[in-house]
């Protein structure tokens, strides 16, 4: 047995960890914290040179040909910097091409996602907290027609691949005709989303669109649960960082006891969890008939855990953790983002009671 | 044991009840001086400043909880102006009133109490949280004032502030607690600069005080030089927060409930959820054990009687009540916890409620750390509540 | 306004805890423990002479005329010294025939209840976790017939009241013929249980049993909650001795922050719970629209706070909390049967919120 | 990453299986001469003993965590006798491979491997829990015997072992840590007497043991005079019990799952409760947790690498899963939670399941407290895990 990352895979997370201490510094982050657009053109460019852009993109289409793993793996380490921008859903919507899409559709965006001419995002969530296929109630016939939740950076798309009643997966071009963009105004800045109105819009169905719709979402929470599981050990470091330096009673505070063993409890809270969002990816590519519920459990413990330690984070650092100037805001918010996304860790242990035949 | 206030009390809620009848209309709201008219009155009738004597501006009554309490319901009902709240009737006036000196009394205690002049507090700095005698600030003689150089944080009420009152190290030579002095300080002068304090909410509740050869008169001290942390102590014994913080603890706990009720989850409002029946039924627990206490310390309060280790506990109480009520919000929210709290952010497409519980999501870790986190009450609570021994570094910290 | 005990009610206290400091020290505890009689028949004597067989029996009938408030400040005193005996049995068999009882069965039972020459019990429980009125099986034409879980000294008992179904509570002699007792073999060896078989046995309906029943029910769940609290507070006060004894690395482990904070919580935990039953008992006796769902918050998070605590003092007695010969464990069985015994807390939860029209 | 163990591995496995089927017979479990018999085979081929030399009777083998899983597996699975366990195997035959003198290994290791000689440890004294170097049990040397006088605890097994492996104070001028030496003494001798330490649950799993005059050789001792504390360190880190808590985690979930299923609540099985499923399910995610860091651990182990943090978790990782499986099994067990687990005062009424549950409700503390309180873990993980400071108490404790 090997449960562990390859050579490869660790060089992967180095190269990607390497240039976002040069290029996504915290202040960076922060500056798009003052703003609302939360892109940075510069950055998403240099993460496309990386290849970030097309890692599961099969080498055919000018993509890596990675795995759903390495495409968590760098969420990871995206999740650890706080990286702003389309990732998540640049990445999910290239997959469902990749795996849903026709020859046609394969070649006409895959290439242009991986080089990064084209972003692409998906919109799935829907209101009343929607997110699951089952539920879409956006309608197509000859047109879509319906609105969207929480579609990440729609305003920045060229391709959004969206969730509809029947079909599962259907593609639009955010150029045609009938697309109306907000702002949502998220609690996540450096993950901006929108909201969608389509009025009777043109669009192409993807082949395996409603197959692929559920491998889509699973590749989804897997994601999610891997930024909040960085979030979360991003949180632990600096909280312990903090306890190092800090001093009150002439000594640093990680001297106090009670303080020690709430980092160790943080610490015992996040750092397992490592190992579930690992299981679910690798579960995804290769154990077929554990995926979905893995990628449910994943889901459900990383954000939560990481939520946990987020509020732990603000309490550890005294009164200075709720202020807007300290850094644990930042990925507090993340956390929030990832635990809300896709679904409440509630609702998915459901889901998996339910796979479980519970 | 009986909950009515009793016949002697339900008299005297009529009586205030046909003071506010007939001396304040809902009207006199906007009106300053219909405002400050009716508090003169009302503290003739010995319904508002009640703990001062009469020749600071106060009604001098006897202590009564009860009374007080029952016109504290009686003006909020009625939503007539009640006594001024804020940390210099609170905190500053108490100390005045025990350790100022007479001209010092005079000159602040009676525009304080009639909310024309207004305190905040300079206690806190950077480098000095739960170790607050280890605190920087410097102030120095020159002549017949007091120079005064550093940084405070945390201070409610800054910009519209006029004075603080602060603690300042005047006797660098002097052991930690010994060189710290408590001076009355002028904001309005060039040498104060005050810049709020953002919080993660956006909101801005807090300020830094910057201090650059900030001046105030050499006598504008209270208490003499060096004693200053035994005076800012003294004060801490007029906390009376344990009915306010249980009475939050049951008002926040009613508007999850309505939370509950009005929000839909699989169709069906979430309150009819088994496993959110079950997290807000062992919450309830929590509120009315916390409700009941509170009764049981107004009682003993009333009666002069200490309410014992209680007391120590009721801030730990409502921030834990407050921290299962922010999660149990988070989840009833649902989709809507992506929202930003920011008011300015707001794109008046969801309901406003939702934005409101993100923020107080947010604030129940506020609570936990304003005025000393939640380890600081567990120390307090086992030190001074059921007489474990002090940690080491605090005795030496506290130069024991 | 007054939420404090009146000095007749202090006094009652006192008065029973000076003579439970003389005549039921630990040592009488233990050696209960070690047999499985759960009954010390000179203490029960001196307990009856002091009147608690008859606190809340009218004075017609030779009782002190008290009511459910100084019951439960009786139960948490004993409950403090962990008294071995049929406390709850006999008060809650008596208040039934106090409330639901004919002139005759007062005039006959009352009486012999209060001056000890009689003891009584309730069978209330049966299998599956039966514990409500609305749920019993137990049938009466003419006879009595079923079966009786969890009955408090039922080896003892002159007069048992026995939930049925139909009727609520009705009044059975123990000498009456076909009545088979079995020692139960329960976790707390200060109260006895027993189980009970009736094969068509004479019986007497209380008449206005079948309106008394929850209300005696509630007066169960009262007194159960003052004697998980009592025991929660015995735990706590016996863990911070225990702190201030104990030395380890040369000071006393009270010194370390880490266990301070958990004594701090578990006092938070139980300290708070005491004016809950407080309440219950009160609205019990004087605000009828509130006392059930006051009795069911009581039990629910007294029991449950309590339980918290008791597991919280073995760790902090150490290895030594975990053993027979610790104290610890004396208290700890006290509350898991006070968490069982008339339904779990979630159970009372889900009926608070009905209660509650949630 | 690749969840099988790989074709090298799943080959080793089949002639794991071969060795067993030609080998071992379910009846031979009855005859202690079969079962020493293919001990003796399991050795030359490999199997067992893989850690110890030749010399000392082991089959001395690379270390290979990944063939010594197979083989726990295979050899389970088919009921056969695997290595040794104990307190003397896991850990006084590492500290004697890697301290003691030619002599004691010859003696004593491979007896002790055999399984035909059983020791007990004697570190905890009733005054010395986590501050385990203050003990006071003394050692004085009588001509060229060692007379012990003390009184030790939590001594698993003292019954039934031949031999104790001791830490006293043979120095007592020394400083704290430096007074103390490694005895092994006979248990067999009449200045040692062994009582059974009661629990809660009425079991004994522990004893007390009090030495009175009691005697050792002078030489049966490992390291030098003052050097016991170092020694007993060393032992510390052969401790590999990754695995072995996370599989525990996994079935006592397993177990727990099975008891929802087959309890009836409100007349369906308990697990379609919704409020039970939430719980299970956010238990899982704990246990899954644990199980595959379980897999990390063991994958760096195997190659030689260290897994970090992670190894100091463990511990109180399976403390936590215990107690919130003991916490949902209560409330399963609804009234069937008023039984007493011990089994002597089993009525036969119950199914038999529950007592047990009961019992490991209580057990779950005794994990907690069993070989260092949680708290103690938490230091370990602060201290060694996240490089915080060491507590000032323990500073002082440890001489530095």
């Amino acid at each position: 047995m090997n449960f562990d990352l390859s050579e490869e895979q660790q060089l992967l997370q180095q190269t990607v960890s390497q240039f976002l201490e040069k290029e996504c510094p915290v202040s960076v982050v922060r500056e798009i914290f003052e703003g609302d657009t939360g892109f940075d053109p510069a950055l998403w460019k240099g993460m496309i040179e990386l290849g970030i852009g097309g890692l599961h993109i099969s080498e055919d289409y000018g993509g890596a040909g990675l795995e759903v793993i390495d495409l968590a793996l760098v969420a990871e380490t995206l999740g650890y910097a706080a990286v702003p921008g389309p990732f998540l859903g640049h990445a999910l919507a290239s997959l469902a091409i990749q795996l849903g899409g026709s020859d046609e559709q394969k070649k006409n965006w895959l290439p242009r996602l991986a080089a990064g001419d084209a972003i692409g995002t998906i919109a799935l969530g829907e209101a009343d907290g929607v997110w699951q296929p089952e539920q879409w109630m956006a309608k197509i016939d000859g047109k879509l027609t319906g609105r969207k939740l929480y579609v990440p950076y729609a305003n920045l798309a060229d391709v959004i691949i969206v969730g509809v009643a029947g079909a599962g997966l259907v593609l639009v071009e955010r150029s045609a005709a009938g697309i109306e963009v907000s702002p949502f105004g998220g609690v996540d800045r450096s993950r901006r989303l929108d909201t969608l109105e389509f009025d009777s819009v043109a669009f192409e169905p993807l082949p395996d669109g409603r197959a692929v719709a559920s491998r889509v979402r699973d590749a989804g929470l897997v994601l999610l649960a891997a930024d909040a599981f960085s979030a979360g050990s991003r949180l632990v470091d600096m909280s312990v960082e903090y306890a190092k330096n800090r001093e009150q009673f002439g000594v640093t505070i990680g001297h106090f006891q009670a303080l020690k063993h709430q980092l160790a409890n943080m610490a015992v809270e996040i750092e397992p969890a490592r190992a579930l969002f690992w299981y679910a990816a690798h579960a995804f590519d290769h154990i077929p008939e554990e995926a979905e519920r893995a990628a449910a459990i994943a889901k459900a413990h990383c954000t939560d855990g990481a939520m946990r330690v987020a509020r732990s984070s603000v309490e550890a650092h005294g009164g200075i953790g709720f202020t807007w100037e300290c850094d644990v805001q930042i990925w507090f918010k993340r956390v929030l983002f990832d635990r809300a996304f896709l679904g409440l860790p509630s609702f998915h242990r459901e889901r998996s009671a339910q796979l479980g035949d519970w | 044991m009986d909950l009515s206030y009793g016949k002697e009390y339900e008299e005297f809620r009529e009586e205030v009840r046909g003071f506010l009848a007939s001396n304040w209309a809902e009207g006199d709201r906007s009106s300053d001086d219909a405002r400050s008219r009716f508090r003169k009155q009302a503290v003739e009738h010995g319904y508002l400043a009640r703990s001062i004597p009469s020749r600071y501006g106060g009604s001098e009554q006897p202590a009564d909880e009860i009374r007080a309490t029952i016109i504290r319901e009686e003006f909020s009902s009625a939503r007539a102006p009640g006594d001024v709240q804020g940390i210099g009737t609170m905190m500053l006036v108490p100390t005045l009133l025990e350790k100022g000196e007479e001209w010092q009394r005079e000159k602040f205690v009676p525009p304080t109490v009639r909310g024309e002049v207004k305190w905040c507090q300079g206690y806190s700095e950077p480098g000095s949280g739960s170790d607050l005698a280890s605190l920087q600030t410097r102030a120095e003689l020159d002549g017949d004032e007091w120079v005064i150089n550093g940084q405070k944080i945390w201070t409610t009420g800054a910009q519209r502030a006029d004075y603080m009152f602060c603690l300042c190290r005047t006797e660098p030579d002097a052991s930690k607690h010994a060189g710290i002095s408590y001076l009355l300080i002028p904001m309005k002068q060039p040498g104060i600069e005050v810049t709020p304090l953002r919080q993660m909410t956006g909101g801005s509740d807090f300020n830094q005080v910057f201090l650059t050869d900030a001046r105030t008169p050499k006598d504008w001290m209270v208490g003499k030089r060096g004693e200053g942390w035994i005076i800012s102590r003294t004060t801490l014994k007029h906390e009376r927060n344990s009915i306010g913080a249980a009475a939050q603890s049951v008002a926040t706990f009613a508007g999850l409930l309505q939370l509950a009720k009005n929000t839909q989850r699989d169709g069906r409002p979430a309150i009819e959820d088994p496993e959110i029946r079950q997290r807000l039924g062992a919450l309830e627990g929590f509120v009315r054990a916390h409700e009941y206490s509170g009764y049981r310390q107004l009682t003993a309060n009333a009666r002069g009687d200490s309410p014992g280790v209680l007391q120590t506990m009721n801030k730990l109480i409502s921030t834990n009540i407050g921290h299962e009520v922010a999660n149990i919000a988070l989840d009833l929210l649902d989709d809507e916890g992506l929202l930003d709290p920011l008011a300015d952010r707001e794109m008046g497409r969801i309901p406003r409620g939702s934005r409101g519980w993100i923020s107080q999501y947010m604030y129940s870790l506020g609570i936990a750390v304003a005025g000393g986190t939640a380890n600081i009450q567990r120390n307090v609570i086992g030190e001074r509540g059921l007489g474990l021994p002090r940690d080491a570094y605090a005795q030496k910290g506290s130069g024991k």
